[in-house]
Parts: structure tokens; C-alpha cells; sequence
């Protein structure tokens, strides 16, 4: 069980509203990523879910029972802290079963469900140490540890990787899409990092300036994006978003055509551009390409096998079925 | 990070200690107030009638009311300057490699530990007597006249012995905050082709700026009030009374509590100027 | 009035009687001088006599002080006995914070009291304080110095043979200080010596009216005297030199005379702790042909502070303290030179204690001093070396630390008599006297 | 990191530093000397002074004159006493000041310390007075009463300071966890802030034990601590360095020990979390 929804859920700290009102269903069992600059709202949005912070207006459910007024402890959800937030005076075993002895379970209950957890997570040979002697990778796992042992309603994640270093992170990243598939439990996952939400997620909402700019999953969201906003921040390069006459040929204020979707050639193609940087990824290659058309440089992305030289003349070709149009408003155009 | 509930649980919580000392500076403060509007001579019978700012006028129009500030001062300040500059020096000295640190830094810090009582009436006796202190026969042993220290460089003595119990609070803080200094930042100062002193003037001294913030707000607030130092070494002769001890004069010594009472309200007038002067130089190095 | 002290002595008399059934323990404020510790000591004899316990408070003179007038002021009753002096018993005795003891036992024999002292520690004709040991000034000098110097100390020198003796004993290169004194601040201190001094000088505190009078010829003719022999033939930083300092000096032979408490003669002859001791003479304190001397009077005595609970117990402890018997107890385990002396007539006339070589010297001495005749021209106050009213210790205290200023050889005299004739005026209209 | 330094180096550090420690400890050294010599001796040259006979005399002596153990428990209770009763206070307040911060937070750290620079010799009278009415006067529970008050605005602050060293999601944490604001202070807060609660302890108890106005003016017979004993000891008549020494070497020898003991504690306590 794991159903939370969010209805016209305001928070504002005096007078700056962090927090639009706004509403949100998450439904039992999915994994949903607040995905958004720093700054949007989105760690204070996990907070009021879990009790941290006191909403200024509107309603959490949880399961359907108003769970507004409901201290932290009380609303059966765990929390996983950007800094871990292990005891550092307790073991890793006595880390874990905090939250049981705060439960008031027996010694040997206690044990069995840390002794599980260790298992499940590779802590087994580590449940006498202190934190101190762990590295930040097996610290977050005791952090995600204490959190399964409550087996909580949902999981709260609150930027959880940005502590790692970037092959770590890959690493914990699938680990903790490998619990969500063995739990099975609704979890809702705080990042900036839109990588980790596009692997991740069920559901990502991307959310700016405490509101929501769009829900949906991945996918949707890169097929779709609803906004330039959106459009700029899914995907990985970003989408090379494109202003004036070329855009008003498409009838659009705005274009968008991801790296991918465009096509490029020495010979033919719609726009004439030279080449600038050329990052080398082994399997794919991003040309960075001065079009004078337009003022930014574009992206665009080539088999790891294309080689071209800073300052050579190219010609690109946008895939037509691929183009993003955004009305004035940065809004979507179908 | 507050919800309503912990704000209120906060204010509980913080109400025992706030009540306290409430009651601790407010009852005594209107005591004093009070008592400072009266004729209040206890070899007299007490309470002898409401006086207005008699007392008040009487105090500051004393000849030794003016010197008693100066004093005040110059004793804080002296303390001040000597510790944290002898402070830094002995802070870089044990900061540097050596046999033995611990037992050095044993030895630095002893004298924090000494009663004021007690160190008072050491150096006044064992050291500084003329005649019989350990100076005295140091100064013969050179062939030159033993300085009478008390009676002819009493400020200079007393302020050196108050320094003498504060130099190990100043150390050991800039101590530990010099300890606390990126080794990298200096070894980058050093590629940067920057003398030894420039090292100090631009990397070291403003790292320390918190720690000799910390050291001069918490000295201050325990100089102005010192006693002991001076009951015992020089009562107040030789130009050194205090204000704190042009107090003690007035209310025990003359029992004139009213008299003594006022000076009380000049003595914390003349602390929060000081502390209000503290707090604009320091308080920005303060995130209290 | 009557009825008051007829129902008072009947209270005091129930409370003796009833404190021989009960033991009581009773808290003792005291001074750190030799003859307090003494008497510490030899508490067990009391406790064995009477049954009541003692709990001692041993203090060093100006915390002491501090301490008890704290105490009587507040009625705080934390001591059942007070050591106090002769300036503090009749000033609390007036206002009636002191238990009187006109109800002593037969046996203590009252009337053996000294009159001097007797009358310093009265009010109104009622005894306040029991002295323990009482006390005046004279000249202490080296013998086999003055011999040396090819001079003879007279019985009762002037000042100008002091001041010419002391510059023939001195030899600075042997560390020889002709003349020792107080120079040290302080009323107790140095404040005492001067003002001794300034009496045989013509001088005084207050005229009639309570006019400081530090603004007159007497008192610049004693600071000069003073500064101008000290200078010759004192020893260095004379100025922070108080009682005990100036005791260690002489016991080290570092002084040729030394003017100062009679009790210091057992000090300076005992030969346990003096250097000097088989070569000590006494002589009269000087004066300067104008009819006083600058000796003074003091008795450090016994009181029970009004409203205490243990009146009968304290008022025993008094009578053990103060007794004959107590004198002779000392005397059995101590010799004859360490009872404390100065307090009762008998002790003068005991012919073992007048083998004591300066027995006699310091009853002369005493019986010389007038409290209330002290100074050459008439004055209002009470006392030799202070002035009998509450506002004089803080008074005298700065004046003296203005001297001592003097001493140090940080202002001149002028300077300094300027600043004491403010402060005293100053000091005594807050207090309402001009 | 550190660089390799010569030996040569480190060898005029050695002497240096050690030179200015013992200049720096030698009047604490000097009186332990006096104390173990009779009184005629500790007056003399100081180079016959070490050659003089050593004695326990001056000991035997200030035992014998005075209870010791008597004001020495009472320095013990009341400097204990007055530090847990301190801290027993602080804590709440300290937590709240560093975890539920306003605006008035810094400005309320800033008045408790004001209250230290108020006069203590101005209010003796009406101090003296409220104890005689409140049975308080030479009690113990009196003096720890007020040496609290006295320290607590220090106990205060340095707890606070530490206590805001302690990162706020682990509290969030535990809360997240089941924890209770009781079980939160007592299983997470307090045992992380135990470093810091021991400094602030040992300080605390070092000020309250060197605390002379009020432990002497509020005391007698019973309650009276070291501060206290060492006032019938100093300038009596006659020769007293060595009792002197002695005396202040009784007193001052127990706080000596416990700092030294405790000196990396008390190192950080001193420190008021000024540096990191």
C-alpha cells in the first residue's frame, strides 16, 4: 500500500510561496521522480510529504486517509537524506534497527529483519562498524537499510546519489531500481540529475518554480514535452531549441529538434554550418556546429565512428517528424 | 525544517533557561536601580529615604570615577592585546613540529586552571615582593635594583598577571583553529612565490579571525568584571582601581549601598557600550 | 528600657541554663593571626569543658571584615561569634547588632579587664566585645644596631632622634634598613600608622564641625617627616609594606626599628622565627614635644552578633577565650611570651609574665594611648588610629591608597592631601555629616 | 601532506617551545617547590632554596590547621552540582536555539551573555538578603544555585554551538524513524553532543571551582569551598610562603589534574565550536 495524493498542496515560507498549489496522484507501487532545477521546490514538495515541513494549505492522503495533520513518525513512510543521515555513535546494525526499536519490536524480530536487510544489501560483513569506517557508497546503503527494515508504505529518496562519485552512482542507481522491483513499493525519488530520473522512473514530474510543469513517464515526456522548459530539460544532450525565421517557417515561435534527430553530411542537407568542439564518446560523437542561421550553436549527434575536423564545412537535416514546435508562450504546439 | 509543532516544543524548551536568567538580570537589575535612587547606608540603618540622582551625580563627580573607567580600559585592553598577540605567536610556535607537543601544551594551559585568588597572591608574594620574590632576587642576581613591581609599575603588573591567566584560553583556541587550516591553502601561498610573513598576513591571520573573535568577546565579558586580581594584589592602590572596584569600595568598604548602587548602573551602561562596540567590530565574524 | 534589658538578661540566663543540657555547635568568624590559629587549636579544651562543638571560619583580615559586616548589616546570622576590633564594637553596638555582655559570669571577673580596652569596646558604658588580645604601638629595635651606630635608645624617644638613629643604623650595602613603617593602603595598614603619626604631629581627621582637615600644616609636616625618613633609611617599596611584611624584614635583620603593633614583640623574640631574636629593645612611640604620642590602641575581640540562636554557647566560648584560664592554658604549652597579651590587668601583675621583656613595655604603651583624648587639638571622633563612625574604613581606605600613592612616588604631597581633603568632604556630606 | 623537516629544525622548536612552556608553568612549578620547604627556607635566594631540606611540614601543617576534605568536597559538590544543574537546563534550550532557529535566536545568545557583565558587587546586599530569607545562606544547594545562573549564559552558548555542528537531517531522521522529541534528545541528540556536553562540563567546572566572590560572600561554616580555605591563608603574621604554597597547591591540584586529564575535551570545549 502506497496510494499518496496531493490536493491543492500549498507551502509558502512567509511571504515567498515555495510551492504553488498544487495537485498530484501517486499511485501504489510506482516510482515517481521530482525532477527540476535546484531551487524548484522539489525537496521541500518530498519534505511535506513527509510530515518534515507543515503544509500552509491543502491535503496529503496517504491511502486515502487525510494525513495532513499526521507527524512524520506516524505516516509510515521512510526517508533516505541526501547526506544519509546515519547515527554516527551507532554500529550499522544498530543504524538499522532504530526505526524497530523505536517500534518497540522484540530484540529477536529486530534482528531477523536486520539480518535480512544486511543481506539484501551487502551489509552483512559491516554490521559491527561504525559509519565512520564506511565508504559512501555502503553508508548509503545502510541509509537505504534503515529505510526498508520499517517496510514503509513508500520510500522517500532526497537526492540520494549526489554524494557519489559518477560510477558509483550508475551502480546505486541500479540497485535501487532493483529494490523497487523486488518491493514492489511505491517510492518517490528527488534529483536534479534528469539522467537518474529518465532511468529511473515510473513517473517523473518536473517541477519549476514550486509548480508543476508536466507528469508523465519518461518516455511521454521525451516524445512530448509540454513546454520548452520541459523540452530543454529531458533529454541528454539537451534539445537545441531554435528561435526566428527558421522557426516561422514551421509556424512556431519555437522549434526543437534533439541531436539525435538531426542528420549530418559533408555534402547535402537544409542548413550550412562549420564545425566547432567535437566530443568523442567511443560510441556516439556530439558536434557542436555554428549554423549562421541561428545564433546558438547547435548539437548534434553522430556515430562514434565520424570524424571531422574544428572548422570543417557541414550541411545538416533536421528529421521533420522529430521537430518540437512551441507557440510564443512556450507551449506546445500539436 | 520547522514544523509548528517543534516551533512550540522550541519555545518550552528554551522557557527554564530564559525565565532563569530573566530572573537572574532582572531582579538584581532592579534592585540595583531601585537602591541607586536611595540613601541606603547599612551602619546607618539602612534605608534612609528616596534621593533622586544624588547618588548618580555624587559617583561620576568623584575624583576617581574617570580614572576608574580609564582604568577599566586599559586593563581590559592591555589583556586583550597581549594575549591574542602572544596568543598567535605561541599558537604558530606549538602548531610546528616537535618532541614532546603534548607535555608543552600540558604546561601552556596550566595556568587557565589557577583560582584568581590564588594566582593573585602567588605573583604578589613569591614573585613580585620586593624584598623576598623570586623577581627581586632574579633582578640582584644581575646586579640591578629589584623593581617594585606593585607600587611603581602596578598596571603593567597587574595587567601581566591577568595575561598570565588568560594566555592559554587565547592559545589553545587559536591553537586548535590554526590546526584546523587546509594545508593545501598554505602550500598554494607557497607556489604563489609568498614570503613567510605574507603567508601569516593574508592566510593565516584571516582564518583566525573567528577564533580571536571568540577570544575577545568571552575575555572581555570576564575582564570587566575582574576582582580578585586586584583585592588581593593591590586593593585598588596605585591607580588601579577599577571600575568594578570603585564598586566594591563604595558598597562594602564605605557602606554606602545607594552610592555603590549607581555606580553599579554606570558599570553596565559602560559594559554595553563596550559590548555594543564588540559586537559591530566582531559580530560579523559571529553566525550565533 | 528597663524592662527591655531586665527580660534580655532573663532570656540570656535561660538560654545558659538551658545550653548546659545541650550540646550546640556554634560557627566562629575569625583573622589568620597567630593568636587565632593558636586559640584553634586548643579548642578540644573547650569542647571538653563545655560540650559544644566549634566550626571554625579562619579569614585573612580585609575578607574577613568584608564577611562579618555583610553578615551584621543583613542579619544574616551565619556566625554565632564575630572577631571584630575596636572600631566595629561600638559603632554596632549602638545600632544594636551586638548581644551585650553585661551578664558574664563571676568568675570571669569583668572589672580584670583593661580600662583601655574595656572602654574601646563599650557603648554607652556597656561591654560589646571581649577582647582576645589587645594591643599598642612602640618602637621595636636592634640592640646591637643602635650600639653599632654608637647611640642610645631612650625610654620614650622623639620623632628627630628616630629619624637621625635610623640614618646612622642604615647600611644599604648589608641591606640594613635603619626604619621600618607602613606604607602599605589600607585603614588597618597603613592608614593606622599615619594617622598614629599624624596625632604626635598636632594633627586631625575632623574638626569639630566634620571638616576634613588634611588642607593643615600637621598633616603636611607628618607626610613630609614621614616621606623625607623613609626615603634615607627605608627599605625599597616601602610603599606596599603593611604589618607582616615589615615583621619578615625585621625577623631577617633587615631593620634597625621597626614602629608597629606591641603583639609583634613575641614575634620578633622568638627565636624559632627571628634571626634577631636575643637583640631586641622596645622603647615608647615617638612624639614631637606636643603632649601625644603616635602610638595607638586596638584589641581584636570577641562579639555575638543580636538575634543568633546560640547565645548561651557563645557567650561560654567567649568566657573560655577571654578568661585567665585561657591565658594560663596558652602559657602551659606555650611559655609566657606567647599568651596573648594586652586584654586583662592580672596578666600584668603576674610576676612570670612581667619576666617577658616586653611586658612591660607594651602595658606602658597601652596606658598611654587615649581614645578619647587623641589628638592635640579637640576633635569629635572617638579612636586613635581611626575615627569611631561607619563611613571612616571606606574613608581612610582611599586617603591612605592616595598616600601610598605618595610613597610609591607617584604624586607629591600636595597632590595627595589635595585629593584626601576632597574625598573625605566629598564622603562625608553623602553621609551627611557637613 | 606535512613535509619532511629536518631534524635540526625540529630540534630548535623542541627547545624553543619547551623553554617558553616551563617560563609559562614556572609559578605553578615555584609554589609546589615552596610547598615542600619550611618557612625560613622558602624566603631565600631561589637557588638555595632547592638546595634547602625538603619537608612535608607546610601540608602537615595546613591539615592539620583546616578541614581540607571539608572544603574540598564543597568545591566538589558545588562545581558538579552547579554544572549539571547548568546543563540540565541548557540542553532544552541549547536544541532549540541550534534545530528551531528565529530571528530572535542570536539576538537572545547575545543577551544571555550580557547578563554576565552585570556587576556582582553592586547586588551582594540584595543577593545576601533573598539567601537569608530563602535559607539559603552556607548552603551548597545556594551557591549551586547561583554559580549556575552565573555560568549559564557559557553553558548556553557552547552547547548551542555544538549542537548546531550537528547536521538537522539526522534529527529529521530519526523523527522519520518513530522517534519522539524525548527519544530523539535522549538517543540521538545527546549521545552525538556527548563530546561537546563533556567540554562544556569540564569547563564549566573549572569556572564554577575557580569562582571566588560569591562562593565567599554567600558561605560559613559549611558550605564553604577552596576559595574560602585559601582566604586563611593568605597574609597572615608572619612567615607564610610555604603554607601559602602548600595551600594553594591543595587547591588548585584537583581541577589541575582533572584538565590535564581531560585536556583534547576541554581543548574543544574552549573553542566554542569557533573552529572547525
Amino acid at each position: 500500500m502506497g496510494q499518496i495524493h496531493l490536493k491543492q498542496v500549498t507551502k509558502r515560507f512567509g511571504e515567498v510561496e515555495v510551492i504553488s498549489p498544487l495537485d498530484l496522484e501517486i499511485e501504489d507501487g510506482e516510482f515517481v521522480v521530482f525532477v527540476g532545477p535546484s531551487g524548484c521546490g522539489k525537496s521541500t514538495l518530498l519534505r511535506l510529504i513527509a510530515g518534515l515541513e507543515d503544509v500552509s494549505g491543502g491535503h496529503i492522503m496517504i491511502d486515502g486517509q487525510d494525513a495532513t495533520e499526521v507527524p512524520p513518525a506516524k505516516r509510515g513512510l521512510a526517508m533516505v537524506f541526501q547526506s544519509y543521515a546515519l547515527y554516527p555513535h551507532m554500529s550499522v546494525r544498530k543504524n538499522i534497527a532504530f526505526p524497530l526499536r523505536m517500534a518497540g519490536l522484540d530484540q529477536a524480530e529486530q534482528n531477523r529483519r536486520v539480518e535480512d536487510a544486511a543481506k539484501v544489501l551487502n551489509l552483512t560483513d559491516y554490521l559491527d562498524r561504525r559509519p565512520g569506517q564506511l565508504s559512501g557508497g555502503q553508508r548509503q546503503r545502510v541509509a537505504i537499510g534503515r529505510a526498508i527494515v520499517r517496510e514503509p508504505a513508500a520510500f522517500l529518496f532526497d537526492e540520494p546519489l549526489s554524494n557519489l562519485d559518477a560510477a558509483l552512482r550508475v551502480g546505486m542507481r541500479l540497485e535501487i531500481s532493483e529494490l523497487h522491483k523486488r518491493l514492489s513499493t511505491t517510492m518517490i525519488y528527488v534529483t536534479h540529475d534528469q539522467v537518474e530520473a529518465m532511468t529511473m522512473a515510473d513517473k517523473i514530474v518536473v517541477l519549476q518554480a514550486g509548480v508543476i510543469e508536466q507528469v508523465g513517464s519518461p518516455l511521454e515526456l521525451y516524445r512530448k514535452p509540454r513546454n520548452t522548459f520541459v523540452a530543454g530539460f529531458i533529454g541528454s544532450p539537451t534539445m537545441n531549441l531554435l528561435e526566428g525565421a527558421e522557426a516561422a517557417k514551421h509556424g512556431a515561435a519555437t522549434i526543437g529538434i534533439r541531436p539525435e534527430h538531426i542528420t549530418i553530411s559533408t555534402e547535402v542537407g537544409d542548413w550550412e554550418g562549420t564545425v566547432g568542439v567535437s566530443e568523442h564518446l567511443g560510441s556516439d560523437t556530439f558536434f557542436h556546429i555554428n549554423c549562421p542561421a541561428f545564433e546558438k550553436p547547435l548539437t548534434v549527434r553522430a556515430s562514434g565512428e565520424l570524424s571531422l575536423k574544428y572548422g570543417a564545412k557541414v550541411m545538416l537535416t533536421p528529421d521533420l517528424q522529430h521537430l518540437h514546435r512551441f507557440d510564443a508562450q512556450g507551449l506546445r504546439i500539436e | 525544517m520547522a514544523t509548528q509543532h517543534s516551533q512550540s516544543a522550541a519555545r518550552i524548551m528554551m522557557a527554564p533557561a530564559v525565565i532563569l536568567l530573566l530572573g537572574w538580570m532582572l531582579v538584581p537589575l532592579t534592585m540595583t536601580l531601585y537602591f541607586s535612587f536611595k540613601k541606603y547606608l547599612p551602619l546607618r540603618g539602612g534605608d534612609l529615604g528616596w534621593v533622586g540622582f544624588e547618588n548618580y551625580t555624587r559617583f561620576v563627580s568623584s575624583s576617581s570615577f574617570w580614572p576608574a573607567v580609564a582604568t577599566t580600559l586599559i586593563i581590559v585592553g592591555g589583556v586583550l592585546v597581549i594575549t591574542i598577540f602572544l596568543g598567535v605567536l605561541l599558537a604558530l610556535l606549538l602548531d610546528q613540529p616537535m618532541w614532546g607537543q603534548g607535555v608543552v601544551r600540558i604546561l601552556v594551559i596550566a595556568p587557565f586552571f589557577v583560582m584568581p585568588t590564588v594566582s593573585g597572591l602567588v605573583w604578589k608574594n613569591m614573585f613580585m615582593d620586593p624584598t623576598n620574590g623570586f623577581l627581586a632576587y632574579m633582578w640582584r642576581a644581575f646586579g640591578a635594583e629589584p623593581v617594585q613591581w606593585l607600587s611603581q609599575a602596578s598596571m603593567p603588573s597587574l595587567i601581566m598577571i591577568v595575561s598570565w591567566q588568560w594566555l592559554p584560553f587565547a592559545t589553545l583556541i587559536l591553537l586548535t583553529a590554526i590546526q584546523s587550516l587546509d594545508s593545501e591553502q598554505i602550500e598554494a601561498a607557497e607556489m604563489d612565490g609568498a614570503s613567510w610573513f605574507s603567508r601569516f598576513r593574508f592566510i593565516i591571520l584571516p582564518h583566525l579571525s573567528r577564533a580571536i573573535t571568540v577570544v575577545l568577546l568571552i575575555q572581555t565579558i570576564f575582564l570587566l568584571s575582574i576582582f580578585a586580581e586586584i583585592f588581593v594584589t593591590t586593593a585598588g592602590s596605585f591607580g588601579t582601581k577599577t571600575l568594578t572596584y570603585l564598586i566594591f569600595q563604595r558598597v562594602l568598604e564605605s557602606q554606602n549601598v545607594g552610592l555603590g548602587s549607581a555606580g553599579g548602573v554606570y558599570a553596565i551602561i559602560l559594559a554595553n557600550i563596550v559590548a555594543a562596540f564588540l559586537i559591530r567590530i566582531v559580530g560579523k565574524n559571529l553566525d550565533a | 528600657m528597663k524592662l527591655r534589658s531586665v527580660l534580655r538578661t532573663a532570656t540570656a540566663v535561660s538560654l545558659i541554663a538551658g545550653s548546659a543540657a545541650y550540646a550546640e555547635n556554634i560557627v566562629i568568624a575569625t583573622v589568620n593571626n597567630g593568636d587565632m590559629i593558636r586559640m584553634q587549636g586548643l579548642t578540644d579544651d573547650f569542647t571538653s569543658k563545655t560540650g559544644h562543638t566549634v566550626e571554625w571560619v579562619t579569614l585573612e583580615e580585609n575578607v574577613l571584615r568584608q564577611r562579618v559586616t555583610t553578615d551584621i548589616t543583613t542579619k544574616g546570622g551565619a556566625f554565632d561569634i564575630m572577631t571584630i576590633g575596636m572600631y566595629e564594637t561600638p559603632i554596632w553596638g549602638a545600632n544594636g547588632w551586638l548581644v551585650p555582655l553585661d551578664d558574664l559570669s563571676e568568675e570571669y571577673n569583668v572589672d580584670d579587664i583593661l580600662p583601655a580596652m574595656a572602654g574601646g569596646l563599650s557603648h554607652d558604658g556597656t561591654l560589646y566585645a571581649a577582647p582576645f588580645y589587645g594591643e599598642s604601638s612602640m618602637i621595636m629595635y636592634r640592640t646591637d644596631l643602635m650600639e653599632k651606630a654608637g647611640l642610645e635608645m631612650p625610654e620614650a624617644p622623639t620623632w628627630s632622634f628616630v629619624r637621625e638613629a635610623a640614618a646612622a643604623m642604615t647600611d644599604r650595602d648589608n641591606d640594613i634598613n635603619g626604619i621600618c613603617l607602613r606604607g602599605k593602603a589600607g585603614w588597618g595598614e597603613g592608614g593606622a600608622f599615619i594617622t598614629a603619626m599624624s596625632n604626635s604631629f598636632g594633627a586631625r581627621w575632623f574638626d569639630m564641625d566634620w571638616n576634613a582637615q588634611f588642607d593643615t600644616q600637621p598633616w603636611k609636616d607628618t607626610l613630609e617627616f614621614y616621606v623625607g625618613m623613609m626615603n634615607e633609611s627605608g627599605p625599597a617599596g616601602y610603599a606596599t609594606n603593611g604589618f607582616n611584611e615589615n615583621l619578615s624584614l625585621f625577623q631577617q635583620g633587615k631593620c634597625g626599628m621597626w614602629i608597629d603593633a606591641t603583639v609583634a614583640a613575641s614575634f620578633v623574640t622568638n627565636p624559632n622565627d627571628s634571626t634577631v631574636a636575643d637583640s631586641v629593645g622596645f622603647a615608647l612611640a615617638p612624639d614631637n614635644g606636643l603632649g601625644k604620642r603616635s602610638n595607638w590602641l586596638w584589641a581584636w575581640a570577641l562579639a555575638i552578633p543580636a538575634g543568633t540562636q546560640k547565645e548561651g554557647a557563645a557567650k561560654e566560648f567567649i568566657e573560655w577565650a577571654t578568661s585567665t584560664d585561657y591565658i594560663e592554658l596558652v602559657a602551659s604549652k606555650e611559655g609566657w611570651a606567647n599568651v596573648p597579651p594586652g586584654a586583662r590587668t592580672s596578666l600584668y601583675e603576674n610576676p612570670n609574665y612581667m619576666e617577658v621583656p616586653f611586658a612591660q613595655m607594651t602595658l606602658d604603651s597601652i596606658l598611654s594611648a587615649d581614645p578619647n583624648n587623641s589628638t592635640v587639638e579637640p576633635s569629635p571622633y572617638v579612636g586613635v588610629q581611626f575615627a569611631a563612625i561607619p563611613e571612616f574604613a571606606g574613608i581612610a581606605t582611599e586617603v591612605s591608597q592616595e598616600f601610598s600613592a605618595v610613597y610609591a612616588g607617584q604624586q607629591s604631597i600636595d597632590e595627595a592631601l589635595e585629593k584626601a581633603q576632597a574625598l573625605t568632604n566629598d564622603a562625608m556630606e553623602a553621609a551627611g555629616y557637613r | 601532506m606535512a613535509r619532511a623537516i629536518t631534524t635540526q629544525r625540529k630540534t630548535i622548536n623542541t627547545l624553543f617551545a619547551w623553554a617558553v612552556g616551563l617560563i609559562i608553568f614556572f609559578p605553578i612549578l615555584w609554589i609546589f617547590v615552596l610547598s615542600f620547604k619550611s618557612e625560613g627556607d622558602a624566603i631565600k635566594a631561589p637557588f638555595e632554596v632547592l638546595t634547602s631540606a625538603w619537608t612535608l611540614d607546610s601540608y602537615a601543617t595546613v591539615q592539620d590547621r583546616s578541614d581540607y576534605f571539608k572544603h574540598f568536597w564543597n568545591s566538589v559538590t558545588i562545581a558538579v552540582g552547579s554544572t549539571l544543574l547548568g546543563i540540565l537546563v541548557a540542553v532544552p534550550a541549547a536544541w532549540s536555539m541550534a534545530f528551531v532557529p528565529s530571528k530572535r535566536t542570536r539576538g537572545i545568545l547575545m543577551w544571555m551573555l550580557s547578563t554576565k557583565m552585570l556587576p556582582a558587587v553592586g547586588v551582594l546586599y540584595p543577593i545576601y538578603i533573598g539567601f537569608i530569607k530563602l535559607g539559603l545562606l552556607d548552603t551548597r544547594i545556594g551557591l549551586v544555585i547561583v554559580l549556575m545562573l552565573i555560568n549559564l549564559p557559557i553553558i548556553v552558548w557552547m552547547l548551542y554551538t555544538y549542537f548546531k555542528e550537528i547536521p538537522g537531517e539526522i534529527l529529521e531522521a530519526a523523527r522519520m524513524d518513530g522517534a519522539g522529541l524525548r527519544e530523539e534528545v535522549m538517543y540521538v541528540l545527546t549521545p552525538m553532543a556527548v563530546p561537546g556536553i563533556a567540554s562544556t562540563l569540564l569547563l564549566n567546572v573549572i569556572l564554577a571551582w575557580n569562582e571566588a566572590f560569591w562562593t565567599l560572600n554567600l558561605t560559613a561554616a559549611k558550605a564553604a569551598p577552596l576559595t574560602a580555605f585559601i582566604a586563611s591563608y593568605s597574609s597572615p603574621e608572619g612567615l607564610f610562603y610555604a603554607k601559602l604554597s602548600a595551600a594553594s597547591v591543595m587547591a588548585i591540584a584537583p581541577i589541575l589534574i582533572m584538565g590535564w586529564f581531560s585536556q583534547k575535551q576541554l581543548v574543544r570545549g574552549l573553542t566554542f565550536g569557533a573552529v572547525k
